[in-house]
This record gives C-alpha cells, structure tokens and sequence, in this order.
C-alpha cells in the first residue's frame, strides 16, 4: 500500500469514527437525555458512582411522562471525566454537541473552569456536584445550579456550634492539595478566626496528594502543635478512614470533621476500626431522615450489594425535580426551565424539603438549601449529632 | 502522485469543517493536536530515545502562555510562540544534563521532570496552584475573538500543518538522518568517530522534539481555556508512547497513523475511562508482538516477522541497554 | 616526506597500572605502518588516543604539525583522522550506503534550510553524495551490498563496510584495528590486498595487527610495543632479528 | 512551631518505617531490573494483585491467611511465568519494546481490576491491630510485621542471590550472557525464574502492605512511581542500594514534613531523585 493511499484510509477512518451515535430507536416514546458527566475511574470514582446510580433509579421511578403533548423517557447518558480537567471537556463536547444533551450532573469544582464557557454558549443546564467554587454558581451562570450544601454553606452553619458544643481550642485543617481542599481550607479559617474571641485558633495547616495512602509526614507536622480537632475538608471516605487510623497510631484524640464526603460507615470502620470513632460528618444522615430515603438505600443495597455512596440521594432528588419541572413548564428550553426551577421548590427530597437560596453569598438563587445533617461516628455506626445550626442565604 | 494526495487531503482539512458538526470540530481539533505530539515525540523515539515525561514539556508551553495572556495581556498568538520557546529552553536546559543518560535511565528522568514540573505548578499560586488557571482567552483574529469551533479549529489545522509539515521533512534532511546514527551506545562511538558531535545533535533533536510539544501545549491551553496540573499527567505521556509504538516507528507515517486512529477511536470510548485504557493497551500489546513494524507494516508483515525472527535469534535474555 | 602523524612522549595510567610509558612515533605521509605487540601491550590504548576516544596521561598527538591531544573525537575525525573498532560497530539498522553516507555528511554543510525545503540545490548535492558512496563500495568490491541492511550481512562485508565508512570522512590518517580479524584466509588477504593497494592510495595507514605474516608481507614499517614501551621502529624484515622482539613477542618456532 | 526531640524520634520512626515499606514494594522491581534490565512497569498491579488476592481470599472467601500466602505466591509465580513466557520473551533483546510492553500489561491489569473488582473502596482487616509504644514513639504493629517480612525476604534474596547454584546463574546471565551460555546456564529459564520471583515479591508486598492501606484497582500507581525514584536513587539492580534509597526516602519524606510541610516533602524527594540521576546516573550503588 503505497503511501497516498495510506493517507486516504486515514482520512476515511477518521470520518467514519466520528459518525455520530446510532440514531435511537424508535420505540413508543422519545428519550430525554441526561448526563451524568462524572469521574467513573480514578481516585474519585466513588463520587461518580453515586451519581450515576442516584440518576438511573430516579428516570425508573419517573417512567414515562409527558411535555407538550409528547411522550418522553429519561435516559441517563455517563461520560466519565476521570477528574481531568480536558476529559472533562471532551465529555461536554461529545455530550452537548454530539448526543444533543441538554441536562446533566458534573461533579467537580476542579473541572468546571474550562465546561462553563461552553455551558454558558449552549445554555446546558449544568447539576452541580461542587461543594468548592464559588465562580460557580453567580449571575454569571445562570443554568447552573449546586445540588449539594457548598462549603460555604456547610461551615457557615455548622463549625461554630460543633466548636463550641465539643469546647474545641486549637483547630488543624488537612485536606487534598486540590480546588476543593484548598478552598475549604479559606473558608475555615474565616470561620474560626470568627471565634478568636471565644479562644479558638487556628494551629496548622496541611495539604496531602489526593489518592495518597501515607499521611503520616503531613500528620506529623500537624499533631506537633498539639491540635484537639482536625478539619478534613473534602477527603473521600479511603483517605478520611486512613487519616483517622494514622493520627490516632501517632496519638492524636480528638475529633475529626469532613464535609463533603461520601463517607460510609461500615467502610472507614473496616479500614480505621476503632481509630474511626470521633469523626463527626457533615452531609451524613446517622438516621433516614425521610421514608425515601431509606427505601433508596435497600434498593440500591439490593440491586448492587453494597452500600451506597453519598452522593446517590442528591442527584436522584435532583434528576426527579428538574424533570418535574420541564413536565411542568412544558418546554425543554433550559433557560426558562432554569427560571422556573428557581422559584419552585421540592418537598419530596430525600432530604427532606428543599429550596434555591444563595443570592447574599453568591448574588444567585442557585444554591440548593436542604436540612443538612451531621452525624458522629461511635463504634462503626453513625450516631446524630444535632446542633443548632447558623443561617445561610 | 503522493504530493497530488497530499493536496487533496489538505484542501479537504480546510474546505469541508464549515459543513461539519462542532463535535466532529472538537475530535479533528484533539487528533491534530495529538498527531503533532506524537510527531514530536517522534523525533527522540527514531532516535532510540524513550520518553514518558513529555507532557511536563506540553504542560510548560500551555502555562506559559496562559501566564502571559492572563497576566501580562499578551497576544495570544505571542503566547503560542513563547510557549514553544519556552519548552525548548527548559528542554535544551535539562537535554545537555539528561541526555548523558540513555536507555530507561533517560526514560525515568524525564518522567522525574514532568512531576517535579506539576508539582511546581500545584505548590505555587503564581501558577494558579491546584485550581490552575481559568480564563485563558481565545486568540483574535481581525477583531473577532475565535470562541467558536470552526474558528479555533482553523487555528490547530493552521499550527499542525506547519508543524507536522517541517517534521516530516526534517527526517529528510541530513541532519535528520544524522540522528539515525545514535541509537545506541556503540552507534554513537562510531558516530563520533566519523566526525558527528552526538551530544550536540541529540540535545538539538531534544529541543526541536519539545518546541513543536510545547507549542501545542500552549494551543491546547487556549482550546480548554483553562490550564491545570491535572491535564498532562503521567498517562497523558503514556498515550503519546502508545500512539507511536502502536502506529510503527518505521516511518514518519507511523505515529501519524497510530495518533489519528486510536484518538477518534478514544473520543468514542467516553463511558468509562478503563474501557479507553483497555482497548489502547490492547491495540498495543498486539501490535508490539504480532505487528514488529507497527500498524504501518502491516502491508509488509511477513518481511517485518522475517527480519525479527533473524534478530530474536541473536538476542541476549538481558538487554544491553543499560 | 614529511611528518603526518606524530606521537611525542604518550604515556597512559589506568590507576596503577601504566598501559603506555613514554612513546614516541612518526608516520610519514603516505606510510603504511603496522602497530605489532602481543595482547595487552597498550595498542588498542594508544589506537583509541590517537581517535581521541579516551585521554592520554600524558604527551601530544600532532596531525600534520597541529596539537589534537586536547581535541573531542568528533573534532579530531574533522581534521582527518579516522578508524574502525575491534569489534565491527556499524549503524546496524541502514543499509550500506546509508553507513557510507553518515561518514559523508561529515564535509558538507548541514544546510538545514535547505534540506527542509528541498532546493534543487540541495537535491543535486544528496544525489552526488549518494554517488559518490556507491563509488566508494564498489571500490572496495562490495557495491552490490548497497541497499542491503548491514546487521544481516557477514561479518566479511561488514568489516569492508566499516572500512568504507571510515574512507568516506577522506581522512589524512586511516586507523586500522585489526582488519583481518575473524576472516577467513582468502578474505584477510584480499582485505589486505585491497589496504595495501587501493587503501594505501588516499591516505597514510596505521593497522594493528598481531599476525607477523601480514605485518612482514604489506607494511612499510612495524612498530613493536611491550608492556607499554616501544621496543622496535623499523622495517618488518629486521623483526626477527631484533633480539628484544623475539624474547619479547614470538618464540623462534613460530616465526619461521 | 517548637521542633522538640521525641517529635523528631517519631518522625524518624515513621520514616524507617515507611521506608522499609518501600523497600519491600521495590524489591521486586531490582530482581527484574538486576537480572534481565527491564524495568516491569505492571508491577504496580501485581502489587495490586496481591492485595486483592488476600481480600477476596483471606476475607471473603475466609481462607487463613498462611494458605492464602501459598495461594498467592503460586499465582504469582504462574503469572510470571505466562508474562515471561507469552510477551518479555518474544521482544527479548528490544529494551524499548519491552518497556512499553509493560505498560500495556499494567493497563490491561489496572482496567479489567476497575471492571472486576468495582469502584468502592475496599480494605483488609490488620492482621495485627494495635501500636506499640517504644520510649513513647508510637510504631503500629502491622507495619512492623510488613518490616519484618521485607527484612526476611530481603534476607532471602541475598541468600538466593549471592549463596546458591540459581543466584550464580542469575549474576552470570546478568554480568556476561554469552559466556554463561556457553558455560551451559539456561538463559530462559533463568529468565523466566527471576521475572516469576520478581512477580511473587511484588504480590507478596501487596498481600501485608494491604492492611496498612485501603484498596482499589489504581492503588499500584502511587507505589511504583515511588519503588522508581528508589531503584533509581539506589541504583539499578543492586538490592542494598534499594534499600538505603528506601530508607533514605522514607526518612526525607517524614522529616521533610516536619520541618518544610508535606507538600515540600513531596517536590523535595523528586529533586533529590534528579540530583543523583546528575551526579551518578547509576545511582548510588549502581554500575552503568
């Protein structure tokens, strides 16, 4: 095959693979595509796991349903990001361009910098899995929304009142060296330099490799100054279990507080044991707060035996609202179902009631507010721990 | 004949992208820019040398010009070129210690580089630390800024055919030729001693290899228009060694023919990232042992398994590249 | 006849050990001398710091009255000093013009630019050096081996190939490491007779060799080293007698 | 911030602790490097291998944990022999070849682990729970027992390697392969030994590093790029140099921290890595 012809075969197979996807099959009524735009491998796959499951079961229990007179299905649609900024992109590209996908959850505040230039151009109505980031959700994006409590909100309501009621003097933060690790760090210390008067401070402060395993330098450094409590920020459940296992090997007996995780139970208490007691967790509910919630957590312990990660019940809830919406406004033009979705709110979270606020902090009503619960870990099982919370807006 | 092919192809790469979606846009724009790294890396692989620390050198050529777009305002099109500078200095830099080095030594230093660079770009705020850098602006183009993909796209086409355009014909100058000659230890006591200076030539192939890889790397910065140490990671090296070894390191058409099939082929596989790593290490672990030459020999494959079944004779159980 | 090459006072450590103590040689323009010692008596050393491969300890190595001692190998083979290996090192993977043309290149301008575009310039002057390789192949009889690739060839052509690659540098001084080695009878000697004739012809010849029958039969002059110190200088016939040499090197019986 | 004594004790503690671990995920990768110079990038997964092989074994299947060792050093030894067999040796010869074969393994490992072993974080019960406490530094006792089986394995590689008929052979095909051939040593099967070896110390190293840790499919990404900078640190192929350099890391990364911050710890034992690449590319101990 001399060489000319080698180029021409190039060029066709390149053609033929961009063909897109097969056209859908014409069954009785047409999907509606959702994405879930996740990390489906790599050090945060837990995270996208949740997602995904928390999706699909939310387009079974929806089935069928009408806008504008025709008959749709949800279909959930997964692009696996990894974590990686430009995977990212070719995610929304292929999803936004090529599959027409209108709507999607995207975990990440690490990797919405380079999506929210083309989210903003196509109007794509973007879930946001992002405790991190405030040039997120802002007048800026208006189709945006975050699904889960942001970190501003998380320690805005629940640092100060968990400091006081455990008497915490000298606070240590630790957390991933990456967008959302560096980010709750501010936003802790802006809390705790809040109770200089009360006597709180501020003592260390350490980043670790995401996906490390040995925490023992960064821990080292931070139980030199003596800390009573350590902040994780947004450690996932691997690295919190083996935060907690460590600090305790190396002395450490006071609380841990982690925020954004996708903590189980029965999992940090395999890896740490009784070195995982004392971890208090923000988002983690020791008891179902509503009769769905628990009814999801056997349906998924049933259908994929094992426990589901915590990021399920958010984005189910999210799925149904948002599709509420568009049957509601009868249109799938994600700026007016974005305007809608604003003012309306959603009982039946498994959450429990659920509204937008955020316009004080972020100057957009784009900031999902839920109860949020907290829940300490006591000999390998969540137990409440209720505080009065500050307010959010 | 060939040049009458290669007119065609060219003018179809510039008339049809109006007619064409902006998705099948975004996968011509990521299988340039990927035909261009690969081609780059090309250079040191003919040469013998391994590499799995390029991405350190892309990652150089995109900060550096994101840097000087956010921060000093600079034109964009500056930024591309200093990008490309940049990269060939730090390569000429590193080359003159590094390329002593030969074999999976060099191999293992290079990828040292490439971490201590992210590293660098994640403990630094000037670089955006972990968050990276947001708001990399597109480039203007007689007042109109290129945010669309048509635009931008004629932008990679415009830098990939000079690029691969001076690549491919530097194998045919004698000074391509020359790096033939340093394959290995012996080749270059002999090259020496017909009067080649190996480490001069090596270290100029090393800085060429890294220009064309940092300029791209400053386009695809441009293309994301975000920068972060988490984009060209270690595995973004591996894809570039894959893509050459899976497309023949006979010919220059080889990693061109590897890089082009296996990133359509990759754009494909967007469910879940194993599957993509699966199927690239598979295609490459068939062609390394069925396909000796590579997807190019495929025409010739039973002259490729000749010549290898001559040479595995003679082989040693323990390499000699030390 | 003037001086071509000259070796004043070369002496060479190897930590203790002393592989040359003070040699001194001169080759005449033209010259085909032959470098003679048993295994170990420094040739190959002082081989390798004529080429510039390694540094001596001590002492000049002069080419045509300039001091090279200092020069990089790859700036020595400029000025015209050339060699082959011991063992045959050659570009296994091209074929045996392309070898001759990696010695070529050494006296033509890269002309990157050129190159790059393509001039017709540039093309003639490729073809005239692509030409000018296959004269040389042909010269050493081999021109029918061109387009083949060196590492599937005998070791036979191989050794004429790394001849032909050192001949294209268009040395003044040709270093010879042992060329008859590892050949059969007929091809040492029509090696040799190819050295002797239309070798000897472009330029001044040092060999190595062991074997005192080629030494005698082809070359103007032998010099003997031993441990190190130069014990003979002089025509190869005086070989035999030189009582040093005998006690030194041969044993009578073998000699005769 | 004071930096006081025991802290320092403690810091150093850790470090030769995790050093040690080090050296036993590295070990391994010298046998491969020392005997045939290849550097096995899928050791990483066989490391992974291991530690899968114990949970789903010793803590699902409920087999004790000796038996679970026996099983797991067969796999081993089986896998290393088809890898050696099936792909190391038909490249045999082409280093480059041979380097990138093994990334390709260690992707199809790592991929088919992600498919096959799922995405959740799993984790292996201590097989020694507890910490001991030594003039107040505080060791934990199942990285003391992974210590104490790189010691022993250490040892045995040694022994294997500078006492018996299989070493010599293996140093001959190392040091002159020509000539230990025509001695009448096997080339093959010493190839195929040294890469099966390689490959038990690796899943060994997984099966008691497991506890330490949590486990997931990607979890030999992290040790392999640390069991290079050691290899490479301590020179390629010679087993005390992998060992001071895992020793040497351990203690850099720990006290690092102490005194500039994890994160300088971390950048600093990268630069330390190309300052002996500069200075001796073969490492300390190594012989190019």
């Amino acid at each position: 095959m001399t060489c000319p012809h080698r180029i021409l075969t190039l060029f066709a197979v390149v053609a033929l693979s961009v063909v897109p996807g097969l056209p859908p099959s014409a069954h009785a009524q047409k999907p509606l595509k959702m994405g879930a735009i996740v990390p489906v491998s790599g050090p945060a796959a837990a995270f996208g796991l949740g997602v995904q499951r928390g999706m699909e079961f939310a387009a079974e229990d929806i089935g069928v349903f009408t806008v504008a007179g025709e008959k749709y299905k949800l279909e959930v649609v997964t692009y696996d990001t990894v974590y990686d900024p430009g995977k990212t992109v070719a995610a929304m590209n292929r999803a936004v361009y090529n599959d027409g996908v209108k709507y999607g959850v995207i975990i990440g505040a690490g990797v919405h910098p380079p999506i929210l230039p083309i989210i903003r151009e196509t109007g794509f109505l973007d879930l946001a899995f992002a405790a991190a980031g405030r040039q997120i959700t802002n007048g800026e994006n208006p189709t945006v929304f975050r699904i889960m409590a942001s970190s501003d909100q998380l320690y805005q309501t629940h640092l100060q009142p968990i400091i006081e009621r455990l008497n915490v003097k000298r606070v240590a933060t630790l957390g991933p060296n990456d967008e959302l690790g560096k980010n709750d760090a501010k936003v802790v210390r802006v809390q705790v330099e809040a109770m200089k008067a009360k006597g709180v401070q501020l003592v260390a402060e350490e980043y670790y490799e995401r996906g490390a395993k040995d925490f023992g330098p960064a821990l080292l450094r931070l139980i030199a100054h003596k800390p009573d409590f350590i902040e994780t920020d947004g450690s996932p459940t691997g690295s919190i279990a083996l935060i907690a296992k460590q600090a305790r090997e190396l002395g450490f007996t006071g609380y841990f507080l982690n925020s954004t995780a996708v903590l189980e139970a029965k999992a940090i208490s395999d890896i740490a044991g009784k070195a995982g007691d004392n971890i208090i967790a923000l988002r983690i509910w020791a008891k179902p707060p509503t009769q769905l919630y628990a009814q999801l957590a056997d349906r998924h312990q049933k259908k994929y035996g094992e426990a589901a990660p915590g990021t399920m019940w958010e984005a189910y809830a999210a799925t149904k609202w948002v599709a509420d919406v568009i049957q509601k406004t009868g249109t799938f033009d994600t700026k007016k179902v974005a305007d809608a979705l604003a003012q309306s709110t959603y009982p039946d979270h498994p959450f429990g009631p659920a509204s937008w606020g955020g316009e004080k902090t972020y100057g957009a009503k784009r900031q999902i507010i839920l109860p949020i619960p907290a829940a300490i870990l006591k000999d390998g099982k969540w137990e409440p721990f209720d505080v009065r919370t500050g307010k959010f807006d | 004949m060939k040049t009458a092919a290669l007119v065609l192809l060219l003018l179809a790469l510039v008339a049809l992208p109006p007619l064409a979606e902006p998705y099948m846009l975004h996968v011509a724009i990521v299988v340039l820019m990927n035909a261009v790294y690969a081609e780059a890396l090309y250079v040191i692989m003919r040469m013998g040398y391994l590499s799995f620390g390029h991405a350190g050198y892309i990652a150089v050529g995109a900060y550096t010009s994101a840097l000087l777009a956010t921060k000093l305002g600079m034109s964009v099109w500056l930024g591309f070129l200093a990008g490309g500078t940049a990269a060939a200095l730090l390569a000429w830099l590193l080359g003159m210690v590094t390329l002593k080095l030969r074999g999976i030594y060099f191999s293992l230093s290079v990828f040292a580089f490439a971490e201590v660079v992210n590293a660098v770009f994640r403990a630094f705020d000037f670089f955006g630390g972990p968050a990276g850098i947001a708001g990399v602006p597109r480039p203007m183009f007689f007042g109109v800024r290129l945010n669309t993909h048509l635009g931008f796209y004629y932008v990679v086409l415009g830098a990939a055919v000079i690029s691969l355009g001076f690549l491919y014909r530097l194998a045919a100058t004698r000074f391509g030729f020359t790096l033939l000659a340093l394959r290995t230890r012996d080749t270059e006591g002999l090259a020496e001693s017909v009067g080649i200076d190996a480490a001069r030539y090596k270290t100029l192939a090393f800085v060429v290899s890294c220009f064309f890889c940092g300029l791209m790397g400053a386009i695809h910065g441009h293309y994301l228009r975000f920068v972060s140490p988490f984009v060209f990671t270690f595995f973004f090296s591996t894809d570039l060694v894959i893509f050459n070894m899976a497309g023949g390191l006979g010919s220059f058409w080889g990693p061109l023919a590897g890089s082009v099939l296996l990133t359509a082929l990759g754009e494909q596989l967007f469910a879940a990232g194993y599957y993509k790593s699966l199927v690239y290490a598979v295609v490459l672990l068939v062609v390394i042992l069925a396909l000796p030459g590579g997807l190019i020999q495929l025409p010739r494959l039973r002259e490729a398994w000749a010549a290898r079944r001559l040479r595995w004779a003679k082989q040693p159980v323990a390499t000699t590249e030390r | 006849m003037s001086a071509v090459l000259e070796i004043r006072g070369i002496t060479k450590q190897f930590g203790g050990l002393t592989a040359l103590a003070g040699v001194d040689v001169t080759v005449g323009e033209g010259e085909l001398v032959g470098l003679v010692g048993p295994n170990g008596a420094g040739k190959s050393t002082l081989f390798n710091i004529i080429a510039g491969a390694i540094p001596p300890t001590g002492g000049q190595v002069l080419l045509e009255g300039r001091n090279v001692t200092r020069l990089a190998s790859h700036d020595r083979a400029r000025h015209g000093i050339a060699r082959t290996f011991q063992q045959v090192t050659l570009f296994g993977e091209l074929t045996a013009r392309d070898n001759v043309l990696q010695g070529l290149h050494r006296h033509v301008p890269s002309r990157v630019l050129a190159g790059l575009v393509g001039t017709p310039g540039y093309r003639a002057e490729q073809r005239e050096l692509e030409t000018r390789a296959e004269r040389l192949l042909d010269l050493l009889g081999i021109g029918t081996h061109r387009d083949e690739v060196v590492s599937e060839q005998p070791l036979g052509i191989q050794k004429l190939v790394t001849v032909a690659v050192a001949l294209a540098t268009e040395p003044t001084v040709l270093l010879l490491d042992e060329p008859g080695a590892g050949l059969s009878h007929e091809e040492s000697t029509r090696m040799m007779d190819l050295v002797s004739t239309v070798i000897r012809r472009r330029c001044t010849i040092v060999l190595v060799e062991h074997n005192m029958r080629i030494v005698s039969r082809y070359c103007d002059r032998a010099v003997v080293l031993h441990f190190g110190q130069k014990i003979y200088d002089g025509e190869p016939g005086g070989l035999t007698a030189d009582q040093r040499v005998v006690d030194a090197y041969l044993g009578v019986a073998e000699l005769a | 911030m004071e930096v006081y004594l025991p802290l320092l004790a403690q810091g150093l503690a850790i470090g030769v602790l995790t050093g040690i671990l080090y050296v036993l995920v590295a070990l391994g990768l010298t046998l491969i490097y020392g005997i045939l110079h290849i550097v096995n990038f899928a050791h990483g997964e066989i490391y992974m291998l291991g530690a899968m092989a114990v949970l789903y074994l010793h803590v699902v299947a409920g087999l004790p944990l000796v038996p679970t060792l026996a099983v797991i050093v067969v796999l081993a030894l089986l896998l290393g022999l088809a890898i050696e067999r099936g792909i190391f040796r038909v490249l045999r010869g082409q280093w480059l070849q041979l380097v990138v074969a093994s990334v390709g393994i260690s992707l199809v490992i790592q991929s088919v682990g992600w498919i096959a072993f799922g995405i959740q974080e799993k984790s292996v019960p201590s097989y020694l729970p507890g910490i001991v406490d030594l003039f107040g530094i505080r060791l934990p006792r199942e990285r003391l027992l992974a210590a104490g089986v790189a010691v022993v394995l250490v040892a045995a590689l040694y022994w294997l390697v500078y006492r018996t008929r299989v070493g010599l052979a293996m140093r001959a095909i190392e040091e002159d392969e020509e000539t230990a051939r025509m001695l009448g040593v096997n080339a093959n099967r010493v190839a195929s030994l040294s890469v099966a070896l390689g490959f038990v110390l690796a899943a060994v190293a997984g099966a008691f590093v497991a506890p330490v840790y949590s486990l997931n499919p990607g979890m030999g990404l992290e040790p392999i790029l640390m069991s290079f900078l050691i290899i490479i640190v301590g020179g390629l192929g010679s087993i005390t140099g992998t060992v001071l350099a895992g020793l040497l890391v351990g203690v850099i990364q720990s006290v690092g921290a102490i005194l500039f911050g994890s994160e300088a710890a971390y950048g600093l034992v990268f630069v330390v890595m190309i300052a002996v690449l500069v200075a001796r590319p073969a490492g300390l101990l190594g012989r190019v």
